[in-house]
């Protein structure tokens, strides 16, 4: 039978959506650190063979489902969401698929305003991901497989020509130093 | 303009309209003995004061007031001047009753569910994101929801420059005070100036406005000017020889 | 040992922010209703004695932390207690649980006062919603979900009938009295 303290901590490790240092759990039960350390100690081996497992991760302990469950999870949760793309985020997803690899200070020079969010929220659904560092340290971004299957394409070979849209087409010039300076007037 | 709004004076009940209601159905105060005329007289000055009337505001009123009414009458109308069988007493009191018997009802159900709810809200329920592998629309489960011209037009969208601002709504003006100021100050200065090293680079209309300012300079007699040639260049001379203002 | 399934079921309980039907349950897992069933006793009689129970709410199943951890769990996630229900809100809310969908008009003519405040932070709450317009065009009110889940409802089957809540024989026979007493001395 566990102890009411590791009850305690299996509820609060349940509720919290982040990660809870030991600190933190000894200052909500109103015990020593030690004490949650123990209690820990016995929740870890209650759950061996349950749907919830325990994990210690940078900034403290947290409970996540068993990875066993995640195609069921994925049935269940996972509703295809492929929400419209705001402008933002359209223009953020073009910069990347048309100049990849890319930085994100050369998104934002080229959009002429810091991109983070629409980055992120890229991210996330998985359209793009970083693809390492750039030489001066920024990370860089391409788009993934998953991208191409959502636009449909079968490869980036396959992204339409941006000519058509093009309200300069005379300018032979690259597109990505075309697209710099047209940000950097943008900007001024 | 609410009912609950309404500040009543009367003679058996001072306070909101409110209360008077929750009153009369837990019995406190008799409805016979409510001037239910004042109430309405009362509201409508409210209403005239305000100079609003909010459809749904005035509707739960005319409801509540209504249904004290057809009570208060009920309760009052003799039996022998009642035509219709439903006026007398009895009826009415058993209407009353009716009325008290389903608020009485709810209000035991009130009380069970506030009790639910002091047990229910111990519980607390986990309200964290999805893992992001959750997130996102699987690999293989992918389909085709986007449109890749959306990304080419994006592009088309960065690649244009924008135009340098529109400046023809701006209409310039010259003064002349102004520029006779200028005059001065520069004979004051200078004692004598050539005009096109002085005015040669401003735009037409102030060398125009300039040129203007000298004729006037000249009908005062503050400044003399001579051109040897056509086209040749101006000299201007202040009048006085140390010019004007010192 | 739990079964596969039963740690199936744990996990994604774990995961959904909202109840989940029996129907989904097993639509997720690729098992039938009644393996469902079964999965759902054999876990609630694991979490005997745990820090998380299962609670049958709304429609469906979830996880919560056990009352017992609730004063911890308010400490560490800073969440103040939801304010008790006044007298006029759990009025408003008993009228609107039983006789939905309700207008706010019969609200305040069962009521006898105007009840445009309680209905306004129930809503806020959110444990009430507008569910359209009556005929005469009047704002018509349900619960919500979340009303169920805070009530620890399975559905709305599960509030009692209200003819319970009726007085007595006794009381209503003494009442009718005082008023046909009162009626009479009007009309001497």
């Amino acid at each position: 039978m566990a102890t009411d303290l590791e009850r305690t901590v299996e509820a609060l490790l349940f509720l919290s959506p982040q990660p809870v240092p030991i600190a933190e759990l000894a200052e909500a039960c109103d015990v020593t650190e030690a004490q949650i350390d123990r209690a820990i100690d016995a929740l870890s081996g209650d759950l061996e063979g349950r749907g919830v497992v325990l994990r210690e991760v940078a900034g403290g302990w947290s409970l996540a489902a068993h990875p066993d469950a995640e195609d069921a999870a994925r049935r269940l949760l996972a509703k295809p969401r492929t929400p419209p793309l705001t402008q933002a985020q359209a223009e953020t997803l073009a910069i990347v698929a048309y100049l990849q690899p890319v930085s994100r200070p050369e998104i934002a020079r080229i959009r002429g305003v810091s991109s983070e969010s629409a980055v992120q929220t890229l991210a996330e659904r998985g359209l793009i991901e970083e693809s390492g560092r750039s030489r001066f340290g920024a990370v860089i971004y391409r788009t993934t497989p998953l991208f191409e299957r959502l636009f449909g394409l079968s490869g980036l070979d396959q992204l339409p020509d941006p000519a058509r849209f093009d309200p300069s087409p005379e300018d032979e010039r690259e597109l990505r130093e075309r697209l710099l300076k047209a940000g950097e007037q943008r900007t001024e | 303009m609410r009912a609950s709004e309404l500040d009543l004076d009367l003679d058996v009940f001072a306070g909101p309209f409110d209360l008077l209601m929750t009153i009369v159905l837990r019995e406190e105060v008799p409805l016979a003995e409510v001037e239910l005329g004042e109430i309405v007289v009362a509201y409508l000055a409210l209403v005239e004061e305000r100079g609003e009337l909010d459809l749904e505001a005035a509707t739960e009123f005319l409801v509540l007031i209504a249904s004290l009414l057809e009570l208060k009458s009920r309760l009052l109308l003799p039996v022998a001047e009642a035509d219709e069988p439903e006026l007398a007493p009895e009826e009415a009191a058993e209407e009353l009753l009716a009325r008290m018997l389903e608020y009485r009802r709810y209000r035991g159900a009130a009380a069970h569910l506030a009790e639910r709810f002091a047990d229910g809200r111990r519980y607390l329920y986990r309200a964290a994101p999805l893992p992001p592998e959750l997130r996102r629309v699987a690999l293989e489960a992918a389909r085709p929801a986007y449109e890749p011209d959306r990304l080419a037009a994006a592009i088309g969208d960065l690649l244009q420059i924008p135009p340098a601002p529109d400046t023809s709504h701006i209409r310039q003006t010259v003064s002349l005070d102004r520029r006779l100021r200028v005059l001065r100050d520069l004979l004051a200065g200078h004692g004598r100036i050539d005009f096109d090293q002085s005015f040669g680079s401003d735009d037409r209309l102030t060398q125009a406005v300039t040129l203007f300012a000298l004729l006037e300079m000249h009908k005062r007699g503050e400044a003399t000017w001579s051109q040897r040639e056509t086209f040749g260049p101006i000299e201007i001379t202040a009048a006085n020889g140390a010019g004007h203002g010192n």
